[in-house]
């Protein structure tokens, strides 16, 4: 449905230059439900944003890449041919549903921007499709919740808004950025749910930003580990979960306190930060904090410190690692 | 309610209150009331950490700063190893402080931007008047060796350390007048799960060497679970669960605490939940339903839930020295 | 610069509104606009209290009936001479320029004292009984044609000249006089002022028969034709006095006593007046020579504009009011070649008191000493030649332009040198040298130097108690605030520092009259008649809010003023107001300022003067109409312009038919 | 950073000012304007600024020195010793004695005797003054366009042709002076064309002597490099030039110091509202809308009437207006940032009200007070004219860009366009780099950067 080649973004900071994203691919299959995970700044939001062209300029700047949609390749379409792609083809819902939507309109009058500009509905159309949908996206008494103003609805209520707003065009490609970051977690539930229940009826494809593992297994059929700009590591949920091959999966996956994990025991953790990307990076991005390098030869290591690698195939899914990480591991290695 | 273990209670917080006026017209007159904390009690034993975990809106950030004074308590007392807090004068207050300290949630804004790491971390010394100017200088470098922080980053500004790294500057600067007491105010809600590893492993071992006492406010339940030794579930500004972190999470007596573990997505993608464990949203706090707070959402409710505001009774029979240590605030506790 | 004109009567008060020719009283001009170095401003000069309680005390005449006095000696003057010139031509339209079209061509009533009504007055309506003559001070027939006043100062019997016609062909008879003056008390008017002047200065008008008049005034006055004889004839028949008389009359062309009437209106844009056919004043020997136009056309034009509309030819005569206007424009070809003639002609009128005042009542005034030396200090000569082109004549007398003043008083002469001995003698010594020489003093001098203000007040002259010799002087109007910094500069250079506040207008008058300031700049008008009581008496000393801005009284003066106000002989009042003259000139607290004696004229060479140019006592040229168009000049002009030839030009610009100029020489 | 530490926002946004260029260099003129006003005194000042006499050095700025002291001659009336030295006219007598005597030297031979009475006869030739770029106060009267001509033409009715022509020639009129020497004035003067009325002036009016035609005339007079009047004179004779350097002291700082105290006021005032919230805020605030209702201008146009008001009088008065805007914006600030955990961390540890808000909150709340300020002394530059310009502003003599502005617009000298000019260009000259620097400082301090969407 939605193939990413190669998407290279920068940004001009006081810094310098930085490669926010640096040679993403992906594909988004119909039904499927992608997560990109990431710890912040790795370049995932900006990943999502690209895809709709939303980039802004200045500081930004697309380097590259390909996103096509179908048989158009988004980034070299003339701009005024986007709006008939973001919202009718691939359509987006933000971390806070606060800033997205206008304070200064009912939710009626939103919703009826988007049904009179894409489908040419009248008043009392759009405003049937709307309670519709309201009550779709599971909100109680729609047609008083019309009338509102978003800053009288909570925030739960306003990201359900989102979503039905994303929905009423029916795209083809979904894409949630952090959508339930800001909310509660039984909240969170309910959202995770509807989003899912949305998808298998629509068949939409779903891209889901999220820096929560959680929430990515809960949700997701493939996922995407990024880092530093990259993908490192991105195959079938239950491959990544279970069996991760990237020394950073493995990483984030442990240093999670889990239940039954024994109390107050030290938590695995990946040592170091995320390095600069306004500087040029040479071999691994991760080579600095791997716990794994630190387990290899003096050679081996050199080659993480001067070699980028590449994603390889792997059996389920692709990594991005020289040495891959095979079995299991316990978490005094990582740590150490 | 006094010591189970030998440990001794530090601090026993009674019937705790705090109301916010709601305001109207020209001149501000109060109209009603905000009910953030609305008869609070617990106590903390000495060397312990108690998990106070409810979702947003419920009182737990207000409750963590009555605590401390930050906010003028309504009603009720804080007995800080007899000391009253709530009522303490400006003086006692002042040498209280010393004993107990915060740590706030967003390693962004509770850093001054305009302050260096070693003024930050010195603050709380000149205030109180510890020491020489030689001292004080000694005393920050050891603070941030011992967060891990190497003493030359004194002449640093807070923007130029990633969040991990700020949010340790904050703990530098809430054990510089070394405090008995710590209200970790979800210090690390806002930091990657990378980074929240290595935090929670700093506390955990502070805690050990220091022998401090946490209250440690959450919505994360896995996090609070792995650091806590007791737990208080918040709802709507009261406590509906409280006791030892394993009979709840083990056995939660409440249904709300059961909603709540049940809606955490747990990062492995074969336990998926299939039904979403809660409907609805928290009712507004301005204005809470009669009754048990709960019983809108709740799924046991019965006629009774909507008569009375339920106290906490001891859950099952586990009595340690003829005191209860589980409590919930449900009547049908017995029977879910 | 002639001297803009505020209507100087006031409650009560009789002063002159067109300068001797009426004695009619007009209201006051309700907001004076004051506009160049010679703006004047108006105070009431009313009736004493003194006065008002002793005319209360005596019994009115009013209850017996009214019958001529057997032994009447009637007074009549015909013997000066005519105010015209015998040479005019009758004829032709004259057109002139207003500032405003008048909102009204009533003469009472709400509006009825605008630009507008100054010509409706002296062409048309208000006629008076007697008027003063405009060269020889005395009285002269108008509407009446004899007079007599009586013993008791103020009841004047009047024969009314029996040739008198209203427009309409009505005679004018004693009835009408009567009218006017209930009109002038009725309510339907809408007019305070009229209703109060009729109230105060008449205690009975009455027709003893169609053609005599009896009026009685309120107070027994040494001048009583002058107080009593304003009254003018009004038509009762073509009047009907009701409520809606303000409205309706409005817009109404008055019947009216004059030799015009406004015959054509062109609204907001001109006002015509056309001569009344066989007007019954022709040939009457004080008429003759006046009112020569057939129709005077009056254009609205804003006075900034009047000289363009004079060079287009549009109108006959403009009036230049700018000293500046005066020197520096009339290079043009049209003047060149004498199609244009310029005349500054010389008159005398009253000019007020108009200068610097000092406090006598502030302490840095109290040395007469030091007064003195102010006087000496104010360089006229100096800011007359290179602020005003020399055009400004130094004004001396405090009654100036009377015929009360003092010729033996000279101004102080500008005099630094005396000033010094004068300061010295008052006491103020230049301060010690000290502060310049030390290195501490010139230091405190760099100090300052760097801050915001010139070190330049340390040479003030320093008294005994250490006091320095400055004080402030408050002024309203902006326009002189060249001349005072000019005038500072002087002072301070003598070591006096004169401070300058500009207030706005109104406060700084008032500040005046309640003696709260130092030195202050302020002017009055003045009547035909002198008021010292108001000005200088010690009566004024208990209150504030009177005309003696200075404080000024002695039991001296107070004597001399008795004397003017009591004596019926000229002589002892001549002697008295010259010795006050010369009192206020010694005490020194009043520095006179400038005036312009004179009307400066610009008129095409067809319009054309008496050899006098303008009678004596002329404050603008609507007040006397003496001049006329000559026909032949008008061919004469034409072809000259035509052929582009020059006319014979004049040799003196400036006519000085009565030796104006020479008193202030 | 000139040896005070900033702390790194206030660094950057330093360094964002200092890279937009229009803004940084507006702000180095204006502050080298500002510091060179300070030193007016020895820019435009008619007291020489060094007096070499007989051996003896003289500082003229320093001291009053009458005219004796230099044997001086007096204005008529006047004393010399009452009279402070005329120190221009000083340096044109003693550079004519110069140019005499240099005239005459080459003539005299080598006669000691004759040389002797030379030297004699010009003994200020070695003497010298040195008067400031500008010679002229802010508040003297140059009539000397006016009076020069009837100086000479006196002194030539008096039989003193030498003594005219002295005049002339030490006035820079050597055409007149070369006339009156060869003994051509007479002819000139009885020739109706050269002269109509058959005086100097008609003399200078006919054009015969290019050099003098332009004298005769009153102030304002226009640009004249002999008089050293390099923007001409105002209605007064007084230097253009010299009033409008002063006049940019006083309105410049007049404008600083009202923006501060207004400032100081407004901040305190604001963040005490912003801090304490509440019953203070809300009270506080309605009196401050009660004082927002009072028509500024008008209030001190009433207080001027009634008190003579100076320099700092008016300042007080206006500074008492000054302050009320700013108050919202510290407020708001005061209002988000006390609400900060860094503020709560404070509390927490036990610091007191006042540490918070000025060791913490302020730093913070800073931006509105240094972005407004610029257009604050924009408004406070205009606001001080326009009073001027009314006239009840600083009261005269003293030099001010409002005086100057309200003679250029009076009706009678529309056609002296220097009069217009100068203080025009002055004001938008000074407005404009004020708002050149305003617009740079809010550039530099909005953290948004402008970017647009596709």
């Amino acid at each position: 449905m939605l193939r990413v080649r190669d998407l290279a973004v920068g940004f001009d900071t006081p810094a310098g230059f930085l490669r926010a994203v640096d040679g993403v691919s992906f594909d988004v299959h119909a039904g499927r439900t992608l997560g990109i995970v990431g710890e912040s700044g790795c370049g995932k939001s900006v990943t999502a944003s690209t895809v709709l062209r939303l980039v802004p300029r200045p500081p930004g700047r697309i380097l590259g890449g390909e996103v096509w949609l179908g048989e158009q390749d988004v980034l070299t379409l003339p701009s005024d041919d986007l709006p008939g792609i973001r919202g009718n083809e691939i359509s987006m819902i933000f971390q806070d549903p606060m800033t997205s939507l206008n304070p200064v309109f009912t939710v009626e009058r939103q919703l009826f921007e988007v049904l009179a500009m894409r489908f040419g509905m009248s008043r009392q159309q759009a405003h049937a499709r709307s309670v519709e949908m309201l009550r779709t996206v599971g909100i109680a008494e729609p047609e008083s919740r019309l009338r509102a103003y978003p800053h009288e609805l909570s925030g739960g209520m306003k990201q359900r808004v989102m979503i039905a707003m994303a929905l009423l065009c029916e795209p083809r490609v979904l894409i949630a950025d952090e959508p339930t970051t800001a909310l509660d977690v039984t909240i969170q539930a309910q959202i995770l749910h509807l989003i899912k229940d949305l998808q298998q009826r629509t068949g939409t494809a779903v891209i889901l930003i999220t820096h929560d593992m959680g929430v990515v297994a809960e949700t997701c059929d493939d996922v995407a580990v990024m880092y530093a700009g990259r993908i490192v590591e991105t195959g079938g949920i239950v491959e990544v979960f279970d069996s991760a091959r990237h020394p950073y999966t493995r990483g984030l996956l442990a240093s999670i306190p889990r239940r039954g994990q024994g109390r107050k025991a030290e938590l695995p953790t990946i040592e170091g930060i995320v390095p600069s990307l306004t500087a040029p990076i040479e071999g691994c991005r991760f080579a600095g904090r791997c716990w794994k390098r630190r387990t290899l030869g003096a050679a081996d290591a050199a080659r993480c410190a001067s070699e980028d690698p590449a994603l390889r195939a792997f059996a389920g899914g692709e990594v991005a690692c020289h040495f891959p990480v095979e079995g299991t591991v316990r978490p005094e290695e990582m740590t150490s | 309610m006094s010591d189970g273990n030998g440990a001794v209670p530090i601090l026993q917080v009674e019937n705790l209150k705090k109301y916010y006026p709601v305001r109207g017209g020209v001149m501000g007159r109060k109209i009603g009331d905000v009910r953030a904390v609305d008869g609070v009690s617990f106590s903390v034993r000495e060397g312990e950490t108690m998990g106070l975990v409810g979702e947003s809106g419920c009182g737990k950030s207000t409750l963590a700063r009555a605590l401390l004074r930050l906010e003028d308590p309504t009603d009720g007392t804080v007995l800080f190893e007899g000391n009253d807090i709530a009522t303490a004068s400006k003086q006692d207050l002042f040498q209280l402080r010393r004993d107990l300290q915060i740590i706030f949630q967003d390693p962004y804004s509770s850093l001054n931007p305009r302050m260096t790491v070693g003024e930050i971390v010195r603050e709380p010394l000149l205030v109180h008047g510890v020491g020489s100017k030689e001292e004080q200088v000694r005393k920050v470098r050891d603070l941030l060796e011992t967060v891990g922080l190497s003493g030359d980053v004194i002449e640093r500004y807070p923007h130029e350390f990633s969040g991990g790294q700020r949010q340790r500057v904050g703990i530098a600067r809430a054990l510089a007048l070394e405090p008995k007491l710590v209200v970790a105010d979800e210090p690390v809600s806002a930091l990657d799960v990378s980074v929240q590893s290595q935090v929670l492993n700093l506390m955990m071992r502070l805690q050990k060497e220091r022998g401090l006492t946490y209250i440690f406010v959450s919505h994360d339940l896995s996090v609070v679970e792995h650091v806590s030794d007791t737990l208080a579930i918040m709802y709507l500004g009261r406590i509906v669960e409280h006791g030892p972190v394993d009979a709840i999470y083990g056995r939660p007596a409440h249904p709300y605490t059961r909603a709540l573990l049940e809606a955490v997505p747990v990062p492995d993608p074969k336990q998926r939940r299939v039904s979403v464990p809660l409907e609805g949203e928290a009712p507004s706090p301005v204005s809470p339903p009669a009754g048990c707070p709960f019983h809108p959402r709740c799924p046991f409710a019965i006629e009774a839930c909507k008569a009375a505001v339920p106290a906490l009774e001891p859950v099952g029979a586990k009595v340690v020295d003829g005191q209860a240590e589980h409590f919930a605030a449900c009547i049908r506790q017995g029977e879910i | 610069m002639s001297r803009l004109r505020l209507s100087t009567v006031t409650a009560g008060g009789a002063t002159l509104v067109l300068l001797g020719l009426l004695l009619a009283p007009a209201p006051p001009v309700e907001s004076p606009v004051l506009a160049g170095p010679e703006a004047t401003a108006s105070v009431p000069d009313s009736p004493t209290p003194q006065e008002r309680a002793q005319a209360a005390a005596e019994p009115s005449p009013q209850s017996a009936p009214v019958v001529l006095p057997a032994d009447i000696v009637w007074e009549t003057n015909l013997e000066d001479p005519p105010i015209g010139s015998d040479e005019a031509i009758r004829g032709g339209t004259f057109t002139y320029s207003i500032t405003a079209y008048p909102l009204t061509f009533r003469l009472m009533g709400p509006s009825s004292n605008d630009a507008f009504a100054g010509w409706n007055r002296a062409f048309t309506m208000a006629f008076g009984l007697v008027m003063l003559h405009p060269v020889t001070d005395r009285f002269i027939p108008m509407m009446a044609s004899a007079w007599s006043v009586q013993e008791d100062q103020r009841t004047i019997y009047f024969r009314l000249d029996p040739d008198a016609r209203f427009s309409d062909g009505t005679p004018v008879t004693a009835h009408d006089y009567v009218f006017t003056w209930d009109m002038m008390r009725s309510d339907e008017i809408v007019d305070p002022f009229y209703n109060n002047y009729a109230e105060q200065y008449y205690e009975s008008v009455d027709a003893i028969d169609d053609y005599t008049l009896r009026i009685v005034g309120t107070r027994t006055s040494w001048r009583p034709l002058y107080d009593y004889a304003g009254l003018w004839p009004t038509p009762a028949h073509a009047i009907t006095l009701d409520d809606d008389w303000v409205t309706r009359s409005n817009n109404e062309f008055q019947v009216a006593p004059g030799p015009y009437v406004v015959s054509d209106v062109v609204r907001g844009e001109s006002v015509t007046f056309e001569r009344v056919p066989d007007w019954w004043g022709d040939g009457k020997q004080y008429f003759r020579g006046l009112y020569n136009f057939d129709r005077i056309q009056l254009r609205v034009i804003a006075p900034e504009r009047s000289l363009d509309y004079l060079r287009r030819g549009e109108i006959d005569l403009h009036v230049e009011t700018s000293a500046r206007g005066w020197n520096e424009e009339y290079t043009f070809d049209a003047v060149r070649n004498g199609w244009l003639r310029r005349a500054r002609v010389f008159t005398e009128t009253p000019s007020g008191v108009y200068g610097l005042h000092m406090n006598l009542q502030a302490p840095v005034f109290g040395s007469r000493e030091f007064r003195q030396a102010m006087q000496h200090l104010f360089n006229f000569e100096r800011l007359n030649r290179n602020l005003m082109y020399d055009e400004y004549y130094r004004q001396v007398s405090f009654f100036e332009g009377t015929q009360y003043t003092n010729p033996a008083v000279r101004p102080y002469a500008f005099d630094p040198a005396q000033a010094r001995v004068l300061l010295e003698r008052a006491g103020y010594r230049r301060p010690g040298q000290g502060e310049g020489g030390s290195f501490l003093g010139a230091v405190g001098r760099t100090v300052r130097g760097l801050l915001l203000t010139r070190s330049d007040t340390d040479d003030i002259l320093v008294n005994e108690r250490g006091e320095r010799a400055t004080f402030t002087l408050i002024y309203g109007q902006a326009s002189l605030g060249r001349h005072l910094t000019v005038m500072q500069q002087e002072y301070r250079r003598a070591g006096v520092d004169m401070r300058l506040q500009l207030l706005e207008p109104g406060t700084a008058f008032e500040r005046g009259l309640e003696r709260k300031y130092e030195m202050t700049l302020t002017s009055r008008t003045a009547g035909f008649y002198p008021s010292p009581r108001q000005y200088l008496h010690s009566e004024n000393l208990e209150t504030t809010n009177n005309n003696d801005i200075w404080g000024f009284g002695t039991p001296q003066v107070d004597s001399l003023i008795e004397v003017y106000e009591r004596d019926l002989d000229f002589e002892d009042r001549l002697a008295a107001m010259q010795q006050i003259d010369e009192i206020v000139h010694d005490e020194a607290f009043y520095i006179p300022f400038w005036m312009a004696p004179y009307i400066r004229l610009v008129h095409w060479d067809y319009l054309r003067f008496p050899e006098f140019y303008l009678p004596l006592r002329t404050e603008q040229v609507s007040d006397w109409m003496v001049y006329w168009i000559d026909p032949d000049a008008r061919t004469r002009l034409e072809e000259a312009m035509a052929r582009g030839e020059a006319l014979p030009l004049d040799d003196e610009i400036d006519k000085d038919f009565y030796g104006v100029r020479e008193r202030f020489r | 950073m000139l040896g005070i530490r900033l702390d790194p926002i206030t660094r950057r946004r330093f360094e964002r000012f200092r890279s937009i260029r229009r803004g940084f260099y507006s702000l180095l003129i204006l502050g080298a304007a500002m510091v060179l006003s300070l030193f007016a005194p020895y820019l435009a000042e008619s007291r020489a600024l060094l007096v070499l006499h007989e051996g003896r050095v003289y500082l003229p700025t320093f001291s009053f020195l009458p005219m004796s002291t230099f044997d001086q001659e007096p204005p008529a009336g006047w004393e010399t010793n009452d009279v402070e030295t005329d120190y221009f006219r000083l340096q044109r007598e003693w550079a004519l004695e110069r140019e005499l005597y240099a005239r005459e030297r080459a003539s005299a031979g080598d006669d000691p005797a004759a040389l002797e009475a030379l030297e004699a006869r010009y003994p200020n030739r070695r003497n010298r003054v040195f008067m400031p770029l500008i010679p002229w106060n802010p508040y003297e009267n140059d009539f000397w366009y006016n009076e020069v001509l009837n100086d000479i033409q006196d002194r030539l009715e008096q039989g003193e042709a030498a003594e005219a022509a002295r005049i002339a020639r030490r006035d820079g009129l050597g055409e007149l002076a070369d006339a009156i020497d060869e003994g051509r004035i007479d002819a000139l003067l009885s020739d109706p064309d050269a002269s109509a009325t058959g005086t100097v002036v008609g003399l200078a009016r006919s054009g015969v002597l290019p050099s003098i035609a332009d004298l005769g005339v009153l102030p304002p007079t226009p640009p004249d490099l002999r008089r050293r009047h390099y923007l001409g004179t105002d209605s007064q004779g007084r230097d253009v030039a010299s009033r409008l350097l002063y006049g940019f002291r006083i309105s410049i700082f007049f404008a600083l110091f009202l923006v501060l105290a207004g400032q100081a006021i407004g901040t305190v005032v604001g963040s005490l509202q912003g801090y304490l919230g509440g019953r203070f805020d809300i009270l506080s605030q309605r009196l401050i809308e009660v004082l927002m209702a009072i028509p500024f201008l008008y209030v001190v146009i009433i207080l001027a009437a009634l008190i003579a008001p100076t320099f700092w009088m008016l300042l007080l008065i206006m500074a008492l207006f000054q302050w009320i805007s700013i108050t919202f914006y510290m407020r708001t600030e005061m209002y988000r940032e006390k609400t900060r955990e860094y503020c709560l961390a404070a509390k927490s540890y036990g610091a007191s009200h006042l540490r918070i808000i000025f060791r913490h909150l302020l730093p913070n709340c800073l931006t509105p007070l240094v972005t407004f300020t610029p257009f604050a002394i924009v408004g406070a530059i205009f606001a001080l004219t326009g009073l001027d310009y009314l006239g009840y502003g600083l009261p005269p003599p003293t030099p001010s860009w409002g005086e100057l502005l309200d003679q250029a617009l009076q009706s009678e000298n529309r056609d002296k366009l220097w009069l217009t000019l100068a203080p025009f260009t002055a004001l938008t000259v000074t407005l404009v780099l004020v708002v050149f620097v305003g617009e740079s400082v809010r550039e530099a301090f909005d953290p948004k950067e402008y970017a647009r969407y596709e």
